[in-house]
């Protein structure tokens, strides 16, 4: 297992691996957004919050068809799956690497990219803290949609299309969470449900998505 | 070590082969043949617990098996080295170098996988199989690519393999160079027959 | 004799060996009397404060930033026309540098920006574009890391460079009619170019000579670095043969 | 010392950030250096001045 | 050519194949900002224009690693190098699929999406025009970088960040044509300036393109 | 039709074969063989003119060349016809008809490709090569995969082109059934020797 998660790490951190990838499209959604709505300051601050979680969501989507796409292709899940691994387990790690390589990137560098889009100071704290405690769904759920669209050729799309669904109440509370941060006002309420999403996630999927690769390598 | 009793395998919903009964001790090697899609790959994937059997049951030994298939699971940025210390440890194993002198790509070690030609790929997939340490092999068409000199040393392994009280089931076209360490199995005869009603495959036999 | 006998990589080794030590020197030295007069020695602005002093890197480093890229420009033309590798390892060697220089006008201009006008960022069309070239050296970058073969990256990269830099200037473009009448800050401030007043221009100068012995410096000491790692490559691609 | 006023952090973040920017970048070029001219030392020596 | 545009449709057609898939995306895309940024009319309308070409710009990107990367996978694009067509009219016959299937599609549901970001009805003209004229450069200008790409394994990510600068004026421009025509003022000058883009990208980037294909096949 | 001389060529800047003169003349098929990774697939690139040569030239037909290398071509989602007209019509041709016949893939007609067996891949990919109608192919192991009868097949497949005027280059470990009609080329002896200075490959001969 530990073995499983270096090896992912190490893959995604070498050349053409990924990592730092979904960083720059979250960097760059984050300036197109400006560029597409004008430049005043007051609109930016005003869906600032919005914007960032609506762009972490998507450069945690793109780098979904990593998870397992890569292995497939090249045999490895067919090696893993007859390996002495539980696939639960191997879903699980495979989320980890995701989360790890995604999604704690995006949380550390969400504060910077909210200047940009001129969020008021106060909002910083609870836009990160939304982020790290909702990522981590994000990446597990992905994994599951990973798994269900594993056998297509270039399911990435599909995946998407499967998987914003899912996203939908993480991305609901996520940005309320944030966005009440930012007025000032009390956020204990959806960080709580955001928590219980996150916990919720990680405790099934891999169960799911296991069972969905399984059906997929027949 | 491995028994296929009445095992049926389909493709796509369609019964392809039927009633395929096999055993193998330890120490013996089988090889399949048949002609292009009579279903070699199909019935490996099934034995390796892929695919669901269509009717019939598989026994494998308790502690798994090794499949190796027309890829290789070769991680392209990775060195050999790298990929092989990630199987080895995988299976629980740590030690490569015996793998990677019995192939004969020790020189290779430190190579990114993607710089390798299509027979050293290869063989660096064959190295994989020495290193999971299963005494069950399912190996499909594991000479493709390679040239003679490379058929003698997978050969000698195989042989070691099963000197070591090891089995190996293989679907091959050419000959592996295994002389009469193995026997081969022509598939050709267990091609499934028009489906009779009641008897596995498609949804309630398309309602007869 | 040309100047394409510099393009030898054995002949740019020996050339820059002894070029080198002067270049940082001269680098050294500039800098650090145009950054010594300019903090310690020049009067406040009456309506900017102390702040004003923060010119002396905003402004060199801003101008190395557009430098830097119109040099990767030529060198990737002229690998991609003359295949000199000296070249176009010169432009990989120069685009850290260039994003650097990108990061600290962006920086400089962000902690400027929050006493001045009020808030560390403003979509004002300068400072976009200047978010654009960052993005722009990022791409650079990240494309040469991810080709193995390095003749493959050389000419994608090129490529990239060449194409890149029309639609920078299509950007630089673009932005001044999207942000035109929409903000009054910056015209406060940046267009004061006529009124900078002596006392801020020599030492002014000064720093930016600095900056571009020091830009030339470091493009020489990193590109050495490259030329090394390519002999190694070569190298132990020929020890692998034997 | 100079007087910054009621700027000195601005100024002095300001000349901080860049400086650490630079520093790292020639930190950086300093140790790729090193690093590849000592693989290439240890290169040439093992096969020889000319391979 | 003509066999290779229409292979090239039936393909994306086929399950699977992408087309409707980006815009499904599309469409999720604009669902999603509403639930990120909050429901009142007023700012939704004020970031319609922008937000829209976000998602159409967005969509287009994350179709582009089809336009040559499966048929690098496959072995076909080495028999089409060998083949009997020029490699700039691969690349624009392969750039003309990928607009028939993803800018096209884009442009014509825009309006209906437009509605759900509470647009005023005068900038569905304005927008879909913009988007008609527009989209084209999306898809020569994503040719260029699948080109550069096509040699990674999953370039994916990098493909976007090396689009997305060069994306940046086609979306400025569009997006103030679209703008500037919601709030009723003129948009002939930023459509024209589109135009020119367009046109622009059409002429010169099949041949950096297909320059930037021969260097990878080697 | 085919005229190399002198060629060498190379992978990542390193140079791997060298001195290579070959002639063919309509009517002739030259099989190239080595150990794995000498540089056989490498070579054929070359020729195909998909990387440039690092010395010497190539001189093709003027109408050019048929290549089919390690992978297919092949559509998952397109059928079998569907696959084989498209390259026709790349080609200028439009009839498939023969060249399912003569591969024996008639029958699949219909079916899409991801639903083929290894070998019937193979066959479709060879069956390419008939739609083509040019006079000088490049093959790299075309056989792997196939079944006796269908390396039957692609001997005789081979010998009407040779027939007809065409000529053939293939790489192969494994014989081809073609027997007088094809020499064999080892490439072993033109393995390139250490690069002697300015004689193209690496970066100005890495300044020596
Ligand atoms: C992130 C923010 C900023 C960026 C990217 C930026 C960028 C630039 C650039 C590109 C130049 C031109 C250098 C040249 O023409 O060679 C410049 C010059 C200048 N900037 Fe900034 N700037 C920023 C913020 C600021 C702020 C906040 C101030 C002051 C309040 C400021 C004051 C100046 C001055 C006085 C000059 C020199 C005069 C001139 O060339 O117009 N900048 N900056
Ligand atoms: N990017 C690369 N950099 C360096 N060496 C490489 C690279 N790619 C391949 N090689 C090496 O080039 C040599 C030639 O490879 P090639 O694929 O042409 O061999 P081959 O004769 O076709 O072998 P096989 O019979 O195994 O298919 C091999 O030794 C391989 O390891
Ligand atoms: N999804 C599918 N639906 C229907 N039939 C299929 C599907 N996939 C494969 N087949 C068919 O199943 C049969 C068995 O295929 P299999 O790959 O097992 O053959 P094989 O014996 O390994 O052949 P080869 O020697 O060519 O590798 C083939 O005839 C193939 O056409
Ligand atoms: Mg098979
Ligand atoms: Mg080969």
């Amino acid at each position: 297992m530990l073995a499983l998660l270096l090896r992912d790490l190490r893959l995604a951190t070498r050349a053409g691996g990924g990592f730092g990838l979904s960083l720059a499209f979250f960097l760059i959604v984050t300036v197109l957004v400006p560029l597409g709505v004008g430049p005043e300051g007051g609109t930016l601050a005003l869906i600032a919050p919005g914007v960032l979680w609506v762009g972490a969501l998507l450069a945690c989507l793109l780098s979904l068809d990593r998870i397992f796409a890569l292995d497939r292709e090249d045999g490895s899940l067919d090696l893993l799956a007859t390996a002495p691994l539980p696939l639960e387990g191997l879903v699980t790690v495979k989320a980890l690497a995701h989360w790890l390589t995604t999604g704690l990137p995006l949380t550390l560098v969400a504060p910077v990219l909210a200047v940009l889009l001129n969020l008021p100071p106060a909002g910083y704290g609870p836009l990160t803290l939304s982020l790290l405690i909702g990522t981590p769904a994000l990446s597990f759920i992905g994994a599951f949609g990973a798994a269900l669209t594993v056998g297509l050729k270039r399911g990435g799309l599909l995946l998407s299309l499967l998987v914003l669904p899912l996203y939908i109440p993480t991305l609901i509370f996520g940005a309320e969470t944030a966005r009440r941060g930012a007025e000032g006002l009390a956020s204990e309420t959806p960080l709580l449900l955001l928590a219980g999403i996150t916990l919720g996630a990680v405790a099934i999927l891999p169960f799911a998505a296991a069972a969905a690769i399984r059906v997929n390598l027949r | 070590m491995l028994k296929v009793r009445d095992l049926g395998v389909s493709r796509g919903g369609i019964s392809i082969l039927d009633g395929i009964n096999l055993m193998l001790a330890p120490g013996a090697a089988l090889v399949l043949t048949g002609p292009n899609g009579i279903g070699k790959t199909t019935l490996l994937r099934t034995i390796a617990g892929l695919q669901p059997a269509a009717v019939g049951t598989v026994e494998l030994p308790p502690e798994g098996l090794a499949y190796a298939g027309h890829t290789d699971g070769l991680k392209a940025t990775l060195t050999v080295a790298e990929n092989l210390t990630f199987w080895a440890r995988v299976f629980g194993q740590d030690r490569i170098a015996p793998a990677l002198d019995a192939m004969d790509i020790a020189a290779l070690a430190d190579r990114p996988a993607q710089n390798l030609s299509a027979g050293q790929k290869r063989r660096l997939g064959l190295a994989r199989l020495l290193v999971t340490r299963r005494r069950l092999w399912l190996l499909d068409e594991p000479t493709v690519s390679l040239d003679t000199a490379s058929v003698r040393l997978f050969a000698g392994a195989v042989r070691s393999h099963l000197a070591a009280g090891g089995a190996a089931l293989m679907a091959s076209h050419i000959d592996l160079g295994l002389g009469d360490a193995a026997t081969t199995l022509d598939l050709a005869p267990y091609r499934a027959k028009l489906p009779v009603p009641g008897q596995g495959g498609g949804f309630d036999e398309a309602f007869e | 004799m040309s100047i394409w006998e510099y393009a030898n990589p054995k002949r740019f080794m020996q050339t820059s060996s002894w070029v080198l030590p002067w270049v940082t020197g001269l680098a050294a030295m500039a800098l650090v009397t145009g950054l010594t007069w300019g903090f310690f020695l020049t009067p406040d602005d009456y309506r900017q404060g102390s702040t004003v002093k923060i010119i002396y890197i905003h402004v060199p480093a801003a101008m190395m930033a557009i430098n830097c890229w119109a040099m990767m420009l030529v060198t990737s033309l002229v690998w991609l026309i003359r295949r000199h590798h000296v070249s176009v390892l010169a432009a990989k060697a120069a685009a850290p540098i260039g994003m650097t220089m990108t990061l600290i006008a962006l920086f400089t201009g962000a902690i400027w920006g929050q006493p001045m006008w009020g808030t560390w960022w403003a979509w004002d069309p300068r400072l976009t574009s200047f978010l654009i070239l960052f993005l722009f050296y990022l791409g650079y970058i990240a494309l040469w890391e991810a080709v193995e073969d390095p003749d493959t990256a050389a000419d994608l990269t090129s490529v990239l460079c060449l194409v890149g830099s029309v639609f920078a200037l299509l950007s630089r473009y673009a932005v001044l009619f999207w942000n035109q009448g929409l903000h009054q800050g910056a015209s406060l401030s940046l267009d004061r170019e006529e009124h900078v007043a002596d006392v801020f221009a020599y030492p002014l100068w000064l720093t930016i000579a600095g900056f571009v012995l020091f830009f030339v410096a470091l493009v020489l000491f990193r590109t050495r670095t490259e030329i090394r790692a390519r002999r190694l490559r070569a190298l132990e691609a020929r020890e692998r043969m034997a | 010392m100079v007087e910054l006023g009621k700027y000195a952090g601005t100024v002095l973040g300001a000349y901080g950030v860049s400086i650490a920017l630079l520093l790292g970048l020639i930190g950086m070029s300093f140790r790729s250096s090193a690093r590849i001219r000592r693989q290439l030392e240890a290169q040439e020596k093992r096969m020889g001045r000319h391979g």
